[in-house]
């Protein structure tokens, strides 16, 4: 039972709650509080020395903000 | 082994005609006779043959033969004592096979045909709930382990009724006429069967017959024991006429409603073999 | 030891500041301040040449990121 | 380790069921899909909470499967939604003028030396982030075919090592680039997809 | 018969999908949490040795370069080399580990890691079919934007 | 399809089943084998059966759409 | 990590995750973010993955500029 | 190991992960391999359309490319049903379901109709959500037991927690969409028989066999 | 104890006094660099703080200047002296490139930080006195008060004019 594993278990369930319940509800928001959760994974991995998945998640993660941001982009051009 | 699978094509098809002479005699009508089923099979395999303009070729003539080869693997897999597990395999995809015969030829009856066999996927799960009990008993699916343990402890019949009701709606909603029936209905002209002519057609009634005495003989297997043949058949026999009773009384349902039913027996017969497993030792 | 109680106590600080304070542009200010304190704990944390890599590496990522959000919410260049 | 671990699986047991509780009760397109990446990230957290190298090893196929999804997914979404009209260049600001070229390299770099799963998902980001802010007139096909190729690589090297051990070693290189190269392929096309002049 | 029509209208639409399989989840995430506590295993395949000291660290599980590592799997007598791409270092990774301290994610990940040996030789048919995942997925995303560019 | 092919068909199918069901009376081969073989050959004998059998086939048409 | 360094910098990592969840505006929320991986990046290092928290810190600010990409258009 | 799909034919060995077929297993990989082939040997069928307000009638017609593009995801479903089928680890089974999922997804997402689409979408949202349940549960698994060998795990006396066989069968509902069909159903309208048909095979047969491997394990 | 709190509190003057000439030097007071410091002159502005003290503040935040070159340069030497310094005025160097800054004022705030640092740690003082010193001179800039931080070195850039 470490710092970091009780961190990141606090950070992922804020996350999670705060992704879940999003105010205000708009596709904004609820992209910017996705990273909480995962931040909150990231010390979870972290807890656990699993350096090199923490990294590749790290990456994964922006790549796939990026697809949604890349939806978002269509959606508004042709709205 | 040739002349098992030509006996239980036959006696799946008398057993088929006797299925429409109760209904009718049940409805007051005369009905046909009752080696009808035999001689559409016949009639069929006389006409002239050819495929449709718009079919999807190696399609619409590979699940005619997927469909007569699986059912008789079907056949030998009982015969022969196997686990029923295959058999049940090969009961669910038996829904694939329609859902070719629908889909393949472009028609527009035969793809609501099969969108509906599609939808009525929900009538096999009870299936999984017979096997999930029949395992808390027997630990084992091989067929002739089941024969064995009922040689000792009676027929599953007794010991588990609540599962042979399972398998008896099962075998149900594969009949025709009856009230999950949906795929055959007739507003669909003769359902997923509707582009399948001549040739095909009496393929088509190959796996029908050999459809209806598997299933028959295999809830006598699981659900009796070890019988004579002959008493076996009687059994089948009797059992066919009770479920052509129940076809001949009951209205046949819409199609998400029989599907709603079904989950909802599935979700009785869970709760079932939950309170099975949590009983057994 | 004292620098770096010192320097976490100044994160701290800095970052209750960034919270409270309401204006964007005001915040910045503030989550400077901090990553300044935090750029420095990384070092302290450790002391070896690559620590400097990762405080510079975190002191540019962050002032990268204040940049990109303070040109954000300015609305880019003109043209 | 037992307490650790129940805890954690208590925590990950809730916030699945509060993800899936809001997923329930979402019925715009985007937002579900905007869930579903949520739900990502709780399963990872089921995989990380068994934390031995297997888990680490799990992890990466976990997280590989979920972008593709949300890849795949995201563009069938676009297609259902009509969305034809390619977006306008978006974020004018000065650092998208200096910041691309070198963090992108490093990115690269650093991917390279990475190698693998790893290194290809850090390279394809920095690509990624360097054609965002760029305009990109490179051959979408070339590098499809050169994705294509290198999975071809991986495959012969799986083989090499369930045929012929003994070669190992240049499995392990030939596994470790050809994954590299696929991967950054893969996720710097993502980049291109944005319309534009090569579309 | 009023209720089953208003679950069949319900399944009927296509739109409650989503929601009905989050409830199946919700209902199963539950039953996970009153069954809880679970034991953990601790027998584990590929199990962590930490040593802060090393170079590699946090992947240092020892043995000889080119020689062989001993790496608990499932069937040892299926992977004969295993172990051996665990101690392998490269050339640059060689150098990097003689040289720093802080560099052992880095370093490992460099082909010969034991993330390596899991991924491309013990369980090399995971990263087949998980490469294949991006492979059809990255085919549907490109045909249908490419379909539309045209 | 050519009244030969069919014929062809029938006689291959036939061979094979009552080649299967005659080793196997010899113990030849095992019962799996036999039953594999009629498994394969049985559904391509009721085809070309009936095939064989048939009237003259008919001008390829489209789906039935309607009375 | 000394206790107390673990609770400071627990501490802004857990205020930065918090007000992420609480703040309305966007940019609010994307500096928030930014104190977030400023309360997590010394845990990185502390463990001594000096090439991740290098890494880490350098794509943190990615993302964030792909979140802006969405904020700028949301409120355009 | 409780034979209840017969006694093991052959054991294939990729390192960690074993391959293994019992004659269940064999009579379901039969059957994929027999529908790949048929969807590679057939074109798609045109479907007939009736216009409405007159006798009128047209086809449909299937585009070459889409039909390519279909006819690759259905052998890769193909494939991947196949894998899944002899499939001796849980994680790998998973990939593998996962596979089938995506496949089945892109065998449809290629139709040009929107009430198609919107039911792919509705269908991929759900398969990408039956990872947690998918992947939670091998990672239960192999947290409570020490292994993902399925034969390793239904040879010892090990035992595994109820949980997590019930989240490894939900995520296979939930990749294969068995019971609850009614998005399918929206899917199966789609022209191009031979591609939408391996979607129900492949979905039917890695239900059966995660049955197998739940009752097994 | 109390030594060392004097070290720090004389570091953080010495580390003042040697960002604030540089950056008053490069003229960082005189316009934004970038539209975003412009951004942050305003708004401290509005909030009752001087223009011009504003935008320098604004380019502390945007792009790393002489106080970023000071601390990068603190933590240099304390890791590795004299290189170690002008290793962080080459990072300093490329952060300033990476954000778009025109100036060199973090360069060079970091090379002459390097060798003030390292002959302070000649005479008794340690690199971190100088690290928790450039932090807590900075925090009397951007953390403390706008409003007074601004004026004050609007106050000085006048008289560098």
């Amino acid at each position: 039972m470490n710092a970091v594993f009780v961190l990141g278990l606090a950070i992922l369930v804020i996350g999670v709650l705060s992704v879940a319940f999003v105010r205000p509800k708009t596709y904004v928001a609820r992209l910017i509080n996705l990273e909480i959760p995962a931040w909150g994974l990231l010390l979870v991995m972290l807890a656990y020395d699993e350096a090199l998945a923490l990294l590749t998640f790290v990456a994964v993660t922006a790549i796939s903000t990026f697809v949604i941001v890349r939806l978002m982009e269509w959606r508004d051009a042709s709205c | 082994m040739i002349e098992y699978l030509v006996f239980a094509a036959a006696f799946g098809l008398l057993l088929l005609g006797l299925h429409r002479k109760v209904i009718a005699r049940v409805q007051m009508r005369p009905g046909p006779p009752v080696w009808q089923e035999i001689l559409h099979a016949l009639k069929f395999s006389f006409k002239s043959t050819w495929i449709p303009k718009t079919a999807s070729a190696a399609l619409y003539v590979g699940v005619v033969l997927v469909g007569i080869g699986i059912w008789s693997a079907a056949l030998f897999i009982v015969l022969a004592g196997e686990s029923i597990l295959i058999l049940f395999a090969i009961y669910m995809l038996h829904k694939v096979v329609e859902h070719g015969f629908g889909l393949s030829s472009g028609s527009p009856y035969g793809k609501f045909g099969g969108v509906r066999s599609v939808i009525s996927a929900a009538s096999e799960i009870p299936l999984f709930v017979t096997i999930a009990a029949i395992y808390l008993f027997t630990g084992s699916l091989l067929l002739r382990d089941i024969t064995a343990y009922q040689a000792v402890h009676g027929p599953f019949l007794l010991i588990a009724p609540p599962v042979a009701i399972a398998m008896y709606l099962v075998i149900l909603s594969k009949l025709p006429y009856g009230p999950f029936s949906i795929v055959e209905s007739k507003e669909l002209v003769s359902g997923y069967k509707t582009e399948h002519f001549g040739v095909w057609r009496a393929g088509i009634s190959v796996i029908d017959g050999l459809k209806t005495f598997v299933l028959l003989y295999a809830f006598v297997a699981i659900f009796v024991g070890a019988v004579p043949f002959w008493a076996a058949l009687v059994i089948m026999a009797v059992i066919l006429v009770s479920l052509s009773f129940v076809c001949a009384i009951t209205p046949m349902l819409s199609p998400f409603d029989s599907v709603t039913i079904q989950g909802l027996i599935t979700g009785l017969m869970l709760a079932y073999v939950g309170y099975l497993w949590w009983v057994m030792p | 030891m004292i620098a770096l109680y010192l320097v976490a106590a100044i994160a701290v600080f800095a970052a209750i500041r960034v919270v409270i304070e309401r204006n964007t542009g005001r915040k910045l200010p503030y989550a400077n301040v901090m990553n300044f304190a935090v750029a420095g704990t990384l070092v302290l944390l450790l002391d070896h040449p690559l620590s400097l890599v990762a405080a510079a590496a975190y002191f540019v990522g962050s002032t990268l990121e204040a940049n990109a959000v303070a040109s954000t919410y300015a609305g880019g260049v003109k043209r | 380790m037992i307490p650790d671990y129940s805890i954690g699986l208590l925590v990950a047991f809730a916030s699945a069921g509060v993800a899936f509780f809001a997923l329930m009760r979402e019925t715009d397109g985007l937002h579900r899909l905007l869930l579903t990446d949520l739900i990502e990230v709780v399963t990872l957290a089921f995989i990380a909470l068994v934390g031995t190298d297997l888990a680490e090893a799990l992890i990466l196929p976990g997280l590989v499967v979920g972008v593709s999804e949300l890849i795949a997914l995201s563009e069938i979404y676009r297609v259902k939604e009509g969305y034809v009209r390619p977006p306008a260049a978006g974020l004018r600001i000065e650092v998208m003028e200096s910041a691309p070229g070198i963090l992108a390299a490093i990115l690269v770099v650093y991917g390279i030396v990475l190698s693998g799963f790893s290194g290809g998902a850090v390279a394809g980001l920095g690509v990624i982030f360097y054609f965002l802010c760029r305009d990109h007139s490179e051959r979408f096909e070339l590098i499809e075919t050169a994705s294509g190729y290198s999975w071809v690589f991986w495959i012969v090297a799986f083989f090499v090592f369930m045929l012929l051990p003994q070669y190992w070693f240049f499995a392990v290189m030939l596994a470790g680039s050809a994954i590299l190269v696929k991967v950054l392929a893969k996720m710097s096309l993502i980049g291109t997809m944005r319309g534009g002049p090569n579309a | 018969m009023l209720i089953i029509t208003r679950i069949s209208r319900f399944v009927s639409n296509f739109q409650n999908l989503v929601a009905l399989f989050a409830g199946a989840c919700i209902i199963i995430s539950l039953a996970g949490i009153l069954s809880l506590p679970l034991g953990f295993e601790e027998q584990q395949l590929y199990p962590k040795t930490l040593d802060p000291a090393s170079s590699l660290y946090p992947y240092d599980r020892g043995g000889v370069p080119f020689g062989t590592t001993e790496v608990v799997v499932q069937y040892p007598e299926n992977s004969p080399y295993a172990g051996y791409v665990t101690a392998y270092l490269t050339p640059l990774s060689q150098y990097l580990a003689d040289h720093t301290h802080y560099l052992g994610t880095t370093i490992v990940a460099h082909p010969g890691g034991i993330i390596d040996e899991i991924l491309y030789n013990t369980r090399g048919l995971d990263t087949v079919v998980e490469t294949s995942i991006l492979f059809a997925a990255f085919a549907i995303a490109s045909y249908l934007y490419r379909r539309e560019a045209k | 399809m050519k009244r030969k092919t069919v014929s062809l068909g029938l006689a291959a199918s036939a061979t094979v089943i009552v080649a299967a069901w005659a080793a196997l009376a010899a113990a030849l081969i095992p019962l799996w084998a036999a039953e594999t073989a009629i498994v394969i050959a049985f559904p391509a004998l009721v085809i070309f059966l009936g095939l064989w059998w048939r009237a003259p086939g008919g001008e390829e048409d489209i789906p039935f759409i309607g009375y | 990590m000394i206790v107390a360094l673990q609770v400071a910098f627990g501490l802004v990592a857990l205020l930065g995750a918090v007000s992420t969840a609480l703040t309305r505006d966007s940019y609010g929320k994307v500096i928030s973010l930014g104190i977030l991986v400023a309360g997590i990046v010394p845990f990185i290092v502390d463990r001594g993955y000096l090439d991740v928290a290098i890494t880490v810190s350098l794509i943190a600010p990615v993302v964030t500029i792909f979140v802006l990409m969405a904020v700028r258009r949301a409120e355009a | 190991m409780p034979e209840i799909g017969g006694s093991d034919l052959f054991v294939l060995e990729f390192g960690d992960i074993l391959h293994y077929y019992s004659p269940y297993t064999l009579t379901l990989f039969l059957l994929a391999l027999i529908f790949t082939g048929l969807a590679i040997l057939s074109r798609p069928e045109g479907q007939v359309d009736i216009a409405f307000g007159g006798d009128a009638y047209y086809a449909k017609e299937t585009a070459v490319s889409e039909m390519r593009f279909r006819r690759f995801m259905t052998i890769a479903c193909g494939l991947a049903t196949m894998g899944a089928m002899g499939s001796g680890d849980i994680f790998n089974f998973t990939l593998f379901a996962s596979l089938v999922g995506i496949t089945n997804v892109g065998i449809v997402a290629a139709v040009k109709s929107r009430h198609v689409l919107d039911a792919a979408y509705e269908y991929g949202i759900v398969a990408m959500v039956a990872t947690l349940p998918l992947f939670g549960g091998a990672a239960l698994i192999l947290a409570t037991t020490g292994t993902l060998s399925i034969p390793a795990l239904a040879a010892g006396a090990i035992a595994v927690p109820p949980v997590g066989k019930a989240l490894l069968a939900l995520g296979v509902i939930g990749e294969g969409m068995a019971p609850f069909y009614a998005a399918k159903a929206e899917m199966f309208r789609a022209p191009g028989a031979p591609y939408v048909i391996m979607c129900s095979l492949s979905s039917l047969l890695i239900f059966l066999r995660v049955v197998e491997i739940a009752i097994t394990i | 104890m109390l030594g060392e709190f004097l070290h720090i509190l004389a570091a953080a003057t010495i580390s003042w006094i040697l960002f604030v000439t540089v950056d008053i030097l490069f003229r960082l007071p005189e316009a934004g660099g970038v539209s975003g410091a412009s951004a942050v002159a305003r708004d401290i502005e509005a909030g009752g703080g001087a223009l011009a003290g504003g935008t320098m503040m604004g380019n502390i935040v945007c792009s790393p200047d002489a106080s970023a070159g000071t601390l990068l340069a603190a933590c240099g030497v304390y890791v590795a002296g004299i290189p170690g310094g002008l290793a962080a005025a080459l990072m300093v160097f490329i952060g300033n490139r990476i954000c778009h800054d025109p100036g060199y004022a973090g360069t060079t705030g970091a090379v002459l930080a390097t060798f003030v640092v390292y002959a302070f740690t000649q005479v008794g003082f340690a690199a971190t006195d100088f690290i928790a010193g450039m932090v807590i001179a900075i925090l009397t800039i951007q953390g403390l008060s706008h409003t007074h931080a601004s004026r004050l070195l609007a106050r000085l850039w006048r008289i560098r004019q």
